[in-house]
């Protein structure tokens, strides 16, 4: 197989995509928005429960490519647990890597399982495919309805 | 006035498929390191040589508004535009010059009717008649109109193969029903629609048709006086000529009847502030300076359809094709979506498990170019319980290697999603 | 994003007119045997190399259709599409992307605006306020509007110079005005009006303002920001950019609120035959393929203007034109048409007893390229009683040499004519 | 001056067009016509009396160039007293020669004075300021109101 192929769809993500973690409708939650993609049709619900500051759980359903469900899956799984602070400087950093625009080491360190995202950079169009389900996310924190990335 | 070549002279010249894609400089092109295998065709064509150099040397030698000068370069601009006029009034074997109108695209042709008829002839309670597989671009003008007017959009159903299903149109039309808007090819599932019945049934109860050619025009034949449809569009950008220019055919009595579009120069013969006269055809709906460059590049685009002929077109896509489809459906795990009976250009399909979207980025890297998506017609996934499609088209410089290509990359698909 | 360079250093620039006539190759074209004096610049203007070569090298290398592909060609094409955009943004220093809508000319710009603005805002009654000094693209839209509201067209009156009244002007703004429609730089008469006190006056009664900018982009600088207009509009064609390819700019809170114009492919976000969903701005105004070819040439004309700098072609052009206006109003028995204190580019004229029309064609003769006629501004001929005049309009690469061949070939009109 | 020049504009064209012949609105006239030129804004009205078939009197007034002007002037002074028929045969003859169609010597020489007209072949753009006053005229005598040339 092609390599730079395998670069963007790494091992994690053809997981992930396969076996979504947190694909449900919480039946607790206080914060929900719909993202859309029209270029590719992806649409992703995001729910989540945030309780003093603290996101205490996150979930996702809808359909998309590999690259957004895979996306949406790893992101509810990392932000569990975080303060809305962290989950922005994360979304960030994870947006600075998949525009190409990481030059440190260290952040790319600091985003630890979300680096395997960093094949997307090389492909413009898949961009917003891997930044939908944060965009969704940061939108349902706001209370916006919904999102469209183009 | 063209030289007319008769049927089977036609038809013996050959079809020299070496030549042809020397014409296209854009399929030299490498992409990721391979050469480029254009199946986006729907979307747009590539450009011959000759239409590129027709560009260039407008610009570099006769570039001119037109129609109102009286110096040289007017004049020879004037004299290139209105020559494309001729060639697509022959082309779809139209009445006259009057009956071809300018447009930017099929889109542009499609909102020029719905405003025009429609201000004139829809009034409230009225129906129009769309299908389900009609590209957005004949839709949502329709719903712009019916929602001006209170007036009322009637869908024809299309079956699990993706035909329509002619008993229900029959029942929709009524005393109504003000106009049948139909597309020819469907864009998203290849199907050829059955319009010179479509026609004859709305003709029979005194309702015009509007015909959406913009993905027959390119792959065959199209008489309009044959047809006897009332409407007819196609988009230049994709029968190998520029972006930006369209052609509306409509029988000139009912064009007549309609009233002007857009208002601007060149649509008037007079105008003062107490009473504007409005310009005769074609002029009347072709407000502002046009797109001239495009409209004079067109002309060449079909000049070099002729040089080839239509029918010569029609035979080697038809043969393309049939090996296309017989090839990639037998591909394991591989749904096609749009498995009508009579099909051309386009084969869409999903594979098992992988969202289109991948198959896209996947065959890109082995430079081949397909469009996944909605295809603009968000119906038709609607109708098939469906996200989006991977689609391949056809244009008449595609091979059966390129097709051996596809496949190969396709199968890959399935080896990185294992 | 592009390097700002300070003002100062675009000033310091030289203005190098061999080099400059060297990048426009027509400019190298015989007309009867003569160099092209080519003096048609406000119907049309010519196009620079790099124009031209985008054309041809989008065509050979990346032509693809935009927005919707996921294939390396079409994210190309979408790029330099939408690089455009960010061109035409800064260049006249509107706020964001959405602010800045594609259509084909200022023709449709104004339809757009006339059709989408008019069904929001206008209604019975209502008043829309244009000049006696309009193009016909902006006066037949308005009055096909009032027509169809049953509103009021109000025209401001022009003096025996070819100036507005503002006096009067004032007096025609009510309750009633909906709009106020007019164009920065006449295109018949050379008058530049006075935009930002006509904008200042409407915005005091809390009226909106469309600027026809057709025949201003080009010659000097404009900043929508510090005009405060609500609208402003331009054909790529006359800025040294393709046909088919023109810019409508409008305040973000105005487009918001104003209904889509055309109906078809990536104005939606969703159809369905329930419900249809409009895109947010700028795609909710521009439906179906755009003239990607044309769109993304225009970008390169302004590459072109801003590599040589709007300021330093103003001050050519201003050089240029007062030379011109001295020696061919000093012609014996020539009668200049609109003599306003502030003029820039055309300059029109009638000679005693010779139709407009012989003036074009003996001009021709000398390879002067000239428009006679009445310049799609019938009402500007009927307040100067005349049936046309002729007008010679200038461009960045003209010069004082040529002038003086136009001048030449003048007086020899008489001589035929005596 | 320019030896083609000299050819389009002929003495005699100078002449009508600076002393347009039956310049004038007729008292008695039964055909009446307008006929417009938007290309240049040409305007002429043409007048004409037909009795038993011959036309007794025609005339002209409005306003165009050089070419529309004098070609309205020179028809009124040929057509009077002719046929119908023989001012539909005189227009084709004349058609044929300012298309540059014509090839024979001896129909040019059936054109008589209409001949100063032959320069105009050259002038594409012209063809219809020559042909206006012509199709003018074939407009009043169907009892057609107006006419447009483009
Ligand atoms: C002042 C003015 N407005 C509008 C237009 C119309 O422009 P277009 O024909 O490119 O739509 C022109 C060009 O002729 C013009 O000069
Ligand atoms: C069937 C059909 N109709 C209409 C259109 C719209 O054409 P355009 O975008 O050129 O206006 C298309 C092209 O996408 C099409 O395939």
């Amino acid at each position: 197989m092609n390599l730079d192929l395998r670069e963007l769809y790494q091992q994690v993500i053809l997981d992930h995509n396969k076996n979504p973690r947190n694909f449900k409708i919480l039946t607790n939650y206080n914060h929900f928005a719909e993202g859309y993609n029209p270029l590719c049709g992806d649409k992703i619900d995001i729910y989540v429960l945030i309780e003093s500051n603290i996101i205490k759980d996150v979930s996702f359903v809808g359909n998309g490519c590999a690259i957004s469900k895979s996306s949406a899956s790893l992101m509810t799984t990392i932000l569990k647990g975080k303060t809305e602070e962290e989950a922005k400087q994360i979304f960030e950093n994870f947006h600075v890597m998949i525009t190409g625009k990481l030059n440190e080491e260290k952040s790319l360190e600091e985003l630890g399982k979300l680096a395997v995202f960093q094949g997307v950079k090389e492909f413009p169009a898949r961009v917003k495919c891997a930044s939908l389900a944060w965009h969704t996310f940061n939108a349902a924190v706001k209370n916006e309805k919904t999102v469209t990335t183009e | 006035m063209a030289i007319e070549i008769d049927n089977n002279e036609k038809k013996n010249r050959t079809f020299d498929i070496d030549k042809i894609r020397n014409d296209f400089p854009i399929l030299k092109q490498l992409i990721n390191g391979k050469p480029l295998v254009y199946f986006d065709n729907a979307a747009t064509t590539q450009k011959p040589l000759s239409v590129i150099n027709k560009i260039e040397s407008y610009y570099k030698e006769i570039n001119s508004n037109i129609h109102r000068g009286v110096h040289t370069l007017s004049q020879r601009a004037t004299v290139e535009y209105e020559a494309t006029r001729e060639k697509v009034m022959r082309f779809i074997n139209a009445e006259n010059l009057s009956e071809i109108i300018f447009t930017k695209g099929t889109t542009d042709s499609i909102n020029l009717v719905a405003s025009s008829f429609g201000k004139k002839f829809v009034k409230e309670g009225d129906e129009i008649i769309v299908s389900q597989m009609e590209h957005h671009s004949n839709i949502v003008p329709w719903q712009m109109l019916c929602e001006e007017k209170n007036a009322h959009l009637k869908v024809i159903p299309i079956n699990d193969s993706g035909e329509l299903i002619i008993e229900e149109y029959e029942k929709l039309i009524t005393e109504k029903t003000k106009l049948v808007s139909i597309v020819y090819v469907s864009n998203s599932l290849g199907t050829i629609n059955p319009v010179k019945e479509i026609i004859k049934i709305a003709h029979s109860k005194n309702v015009p048709v509007l015909i959406d050619a913009a993905q027959a025009i390119q792959h065959f034949k199209i008489d309009v006086k044959e047809l006897d449809c009332d409407f007819l569009c196609f988009s230049g950008h994709k029968v190998y000529g520029p972006t930006g220019i369209g052609v509306l055919y409509g029988k000139q009595a009912l064009l007549e009847s309609m009233p002007p579009y857009q208002g601007g120069g060149d649509m008037i013969r007079s105008v003062s502030f107490s009473k504007t006269v409005y310009n005769s055809l074609p002029a009347k709906f072709e407000a502002g300076t046009p797109n001239i460059e495009a409209g004079i590049a067109l002309g060449t685009a079909f000049d070099y359809i002729n040089s080839i002929g239509i029918e010569n077109i029609f035979d080697y896509e038809t043969d393309l094709f049939n090996y296309a489809n017989e090839k990639i459906l037998a591909i394991d795990k591989l749904i096609p979506i749009g498995t009508a009976k009579n099909k051309s250009g386009t084969i869409s399909f999903i594979l098992d498990g992988v969202h289109p979207h991948d198959i896209g980025t996947i065959l890109d890297f082995d430079g081949v170019a397909i469009r996944t998506g909605h295809h603009c017609t968000q119906p038709v996934m609607e109708r098939f319980n469906l996200p989006a499609t991977a689609r391949i088209s056809f244009g008449l410089y595609n091979t059966k290697e390129e097709v051996d290509i596809a496949i190969k990359s396709i199968k890959k698909v399935f080896e990185v999603f294992i």
